[in-house]
C-alpha cells in the first residue's frame, strides 16, 4: 500500500550486552525512548518491517560482498552471537518470501541489490528487533549495506536505494515499515572503542533531521573516517531511511554512552 | 592477500558452531587449511588479539574470536591496545588505532 | 587509458568438453574463428581484459546473489569443473588487485556492483580464456551478471553496467578489452539441450549489430525464456559489451551446433 | 523452502573436493547436515538424476553432480527425460521441459 513508517536507531551490542555497564539513568532514559519508538511503529499497523542494517560479516564477506542486499526467506534466525554475550536470545523471526520477491524486482529497477535465501540476523538487526519487537510478531525483511569493507558504495547510492524501498513499498498493497540503523561517530571493537565525536554527529543530525540531501551526500569517506571513524560509515543506513522518508527527521534520543561505544541515538521521519 | 585468508578463518570460525568445535579440539588442523603467513599462524593458536588486531583484522571479526577464547570484553580491549604496544601499530586494514595506547575511552 | 577492445563469444562446456562429438567442419570452423578472434584481442594490446561471465552456481548462490559483481583479486584459479570434463587443463590467471579496487570503485558510482576478493572460474570464463588465452599471458578481471537465479537484473541494468565499465576503462591508465560471453537461445544442462532457436538468436544478433539499445532491451524475460530458454536470459552479457562499445557490432560467426548445446557465436563491437 | 536446501547440498560439493570425498564415503552423514524431504533424501542417495530434476534442481548444478557419480552426458540427459516419464513434469524452480520425452534433440 505505502510506507508507513521510516525511523533508525543505534544498534550497538553494548546497548544489551553490556547494559549493566553504564550509568543506570542513562541506559533507563535510552531503553524507555525505545519504548516510545516501538509504539510509534506498532501504531502504524505494519504488514512487515524492512531493517536496513549495516551487518558486521556475518553473512557478507570480501568473498562476494554486495554493496546493497535484501533478504528472501520465510524465516531468519538471529542472534549469530553467543545468545549471552549480547544477552539476545534466539528466536526465529518471521519472513515473507513473496514480499521479498516483489519488494526486490521493483529495486532492481533502479538499485542492484543483492538478494539472498537465507540471513542470519547479528546484532545489527537483533539489537533494534529486542526493542521494537520484544515478542517476535512482526515480518521482517533484512536489508543491508555495505559499511564495513572497502570499497564502499557512495553516499548518492544509498539515497538511492532508500528512494527504490520508498519506490517498492508504495507499489505493494502491504503496508510497510522501514527502520534505518547504525552508528553515527563511533570505533566499535577497536581499542578507540567509547569513543565518539559528539560534535560531528549532532551536525549530521541536524542535516538528516532538516532532510537535507546535499547536506548529508557532502561527506566523503576520508572526513567521514577521521571524524567518524570506521563505524561512521554506517550513516549510509540513516541516509537510506531519510531518502525513502522524503520528509524532515525528529531526534527523539541522543546520548553518548562510552560503555555502548556509541552515541545512542532514535529518531523518525516524516512520509511525504 | 594472506590479511584475507586470516579474516576468512576467523569469519567462518565465527558462523559456524562445528568448526568452532572442530578448532576447540584441534587448532592446528583447521588453521592448516588457510594459507597464512608464520606469523599469523601463530597469532591465532596462541592467541594473541593484540597481534591480530595489528595484523589488520577487523575489529568486528575478532572481537567475537577474543569472546570465544574466553576473553571479556575490558581484556579485549586492553590486549589491543598491549598489541599495539608490542608490535608497533596497525600495518594494514582499515582500522588503525586513532587515540594512545594508555587511553582507555570506554572506560574499559 | 581507454576501452581498446569489446567483444563477445559463446562459452558452453561442449565446446571443449564434446568437442569430437560434434562434425569436424563445423568444430573446426568455430574453432578457427576463434583464433581470429584472438588474433584481434591481442592486436590490441590489452593490458588487461575484463570478462563478462553469466556464472552457473561456481561461486556465486542464492544464499548472497549479486546482480553484478566483479573479481578483486592479485589471482584466480580454474576451472572449477573437472578438468578431463571440460577438457581445459587447470590454471592460475593473474589478476590485477589494484586495477580492480580502481574499477570497481568507479563502477560503483552508478552500479552496484559486488566486489570478490576470491573467484573460481568455470566454463564460462575458462572456454573463452582457453581460446583467447591459451597460454595464459593476459591479466583477466573476471565480471558477472546473475542471469542464473530469479529475480533476474532488468535489462537497461546490464545496459548502465556495459556503461559503468565503459567509464571505469577510460579512467585508469591502462588499456582495457572486454569480452562478453553467453549463450544467445539455448537450453543447457537439461533434456532440451541442443535446442538452438536460430530465427530468436539472428534476429538478436541484427539488433546487436546495429547496436540498437531499444531494441536490445525490448525483450522481456518471460520471451526470453519462452523463446531463447533459460540460457537465452544470458543475452545480458552481449547487452553489456554494446553498451561499453558503444557502436555497432559484426558477428564474424554464429552456427548452430546441438551438441555443444548452443548456437556458436563470435563477435566484434567497434568502440565509439 | 526445501528446494533451496538441496540445490545448496549439490552446490557446496560441487565446490568443495574435501566434501565430495567425505560424500563418497558416507553420504547420509552429509545429506543429514542438510533439511530436505524424505524425497529429497533418497533422490541423493540413490541416485536418482531423475527426479532431481522433476524436484526442480537447475542443470546447471545437477549436471556436475552427475558427473561426479559418474553419468556421461547423454545418460545423463536421458536420465532427466527418464524422470519425467516417470515422476511428472518439473515442480518447481526455472528448468521445465519444454520437448517431448522421447526428443533427442542434440542427438545425445
Ligand atoms: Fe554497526
Ligand atoms: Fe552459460
Amino acid at each position: 500500500m505505502s510506507l508507513v513508517f521510516s525511523g533508525v536507531c543505534s544498534h550497538a551490542p553494548g546497548i544489551t550486552g553490556r547494559a549493566a555497564r553504564a550509568p543506570a539513568d542513562q541506559k533507563d532514559a535510552l531503553y524507555a525512548v525505545f519504548d516510545d519508538m516501538r509504539a510509534r511503529l506498532h501504531a502504524a499497523r505494519p504488514d512487515a518491517v524492512i531493517v536496513i542494517a549495516a551487518e558486521h560479516f556475518a553473512n557478507f564477506f570480501m568473498n562476494n560482498m554486495p554493496a546493497y542486499a535484501l533478504g528472501m526467506s520465510e524465516s531468519y534466525e538471529g542472534p549469530i552471537e553467543d545468545p549471552e554475550w549480547l544477552a539476545i536470545p534466539k528466536r526465529k523471526a518471521r519472513g515473507d518470501l513473496s514480499l521479498s520477491q516483489r519488494l526486490i524486482s521493483e529495486v532492481q529497477q533502479t538499485v542492484d541489490v543483492a538478494f539472498c535465501e537465507e540471513w542470519r540476523f547479528d546484532h545489527g538487526i537483533m539489537v533494534p528487533l529486542h526493542f521494537l519487537d520484544p515478542h517476535n510478531e512482526l515480518i521482517v525483511i533484512p536489508a543491508n549495506i555495505n559499511c564495513q569493507g572497502p570499497p564502499l558504495t557512495p553516499l548518492h547510492r544509498a539515497w538511492a536505494f532508500g528512494e527504490a524501498l520508498r519506490r517498492a513499498a508504495d507499489a505493494v498493497p502491504e503496508r510497510i515499515a522501514l527502520v534505518g540503523t547504525g552508528g553515527i561517530s563511533h570505533w566499535p571493537a577497536t581499542p578507540d572503542s567509547g569513543r565518539i565525536n559528539e560534535a560531528w554527529d549532532r551536525d549530521f543530525l541536524d542535516r538528516w533531521s532538516r532532510g537535507d540531501k546535499d547536506a548529508m551526500l557532502a561527506y566523503t569517506d576520508t572526513e567521514t573516517y577521521a571524524e567518524g571513524g570506521q563505524g561512521g560509515f554506517e550513516i549510509r543506513t540513516f541516509i537510506a531511511a531519510a531518502a525513502a522518508a522524503g520528509g524532515k527527521g525528529t531526534v527523539h534520543h541522543y546520548q553518548p554512552i562510552p560503555i555502548f561505544a556509541v552515541g545512542c541515538t532514535i529518531g523518525t521521519l516524516e512520509i511525504v | 592477500m594472506s590479511l584475507y585468508q586470516l579474516s576468512k578463518l576467523l569469519y567462518e570460525l565465527n558462523r559456524d558452531d562445528t568448526l568452532k568445535t572442530r578448532f576447540r579440539a584441534d587448532p592446528r588442523d583447521i588453521v592448516s587449511g588457510y594459507t597464512l603467513s608464520e606469523e599469523e599462524r601463530e597469532a591465532i593458536l596462541r592467541p594473541d588479539i593484540g597481534l591480530l588486531y595489528v595484523l589488520g583484522v577487523n575489529g568486528q571479526i575478532l572481537m567475537h574470536f577474543a569472546a570465544l577464547c574466553g576473553i571479556e570484553w575490558s581484556d579485549y580491549l586492553q590486549r589491543m591496545r598491549d598489541g599495539v604496544k608490542q608490535h608497533g601499530p596497525v600495518r594494514a586494514g582499515i582500522y588503525a588505532m586513532t587515540t594512545s595506547v594508555d587511553e582507555k575511552i570506554s572506560g574499559a
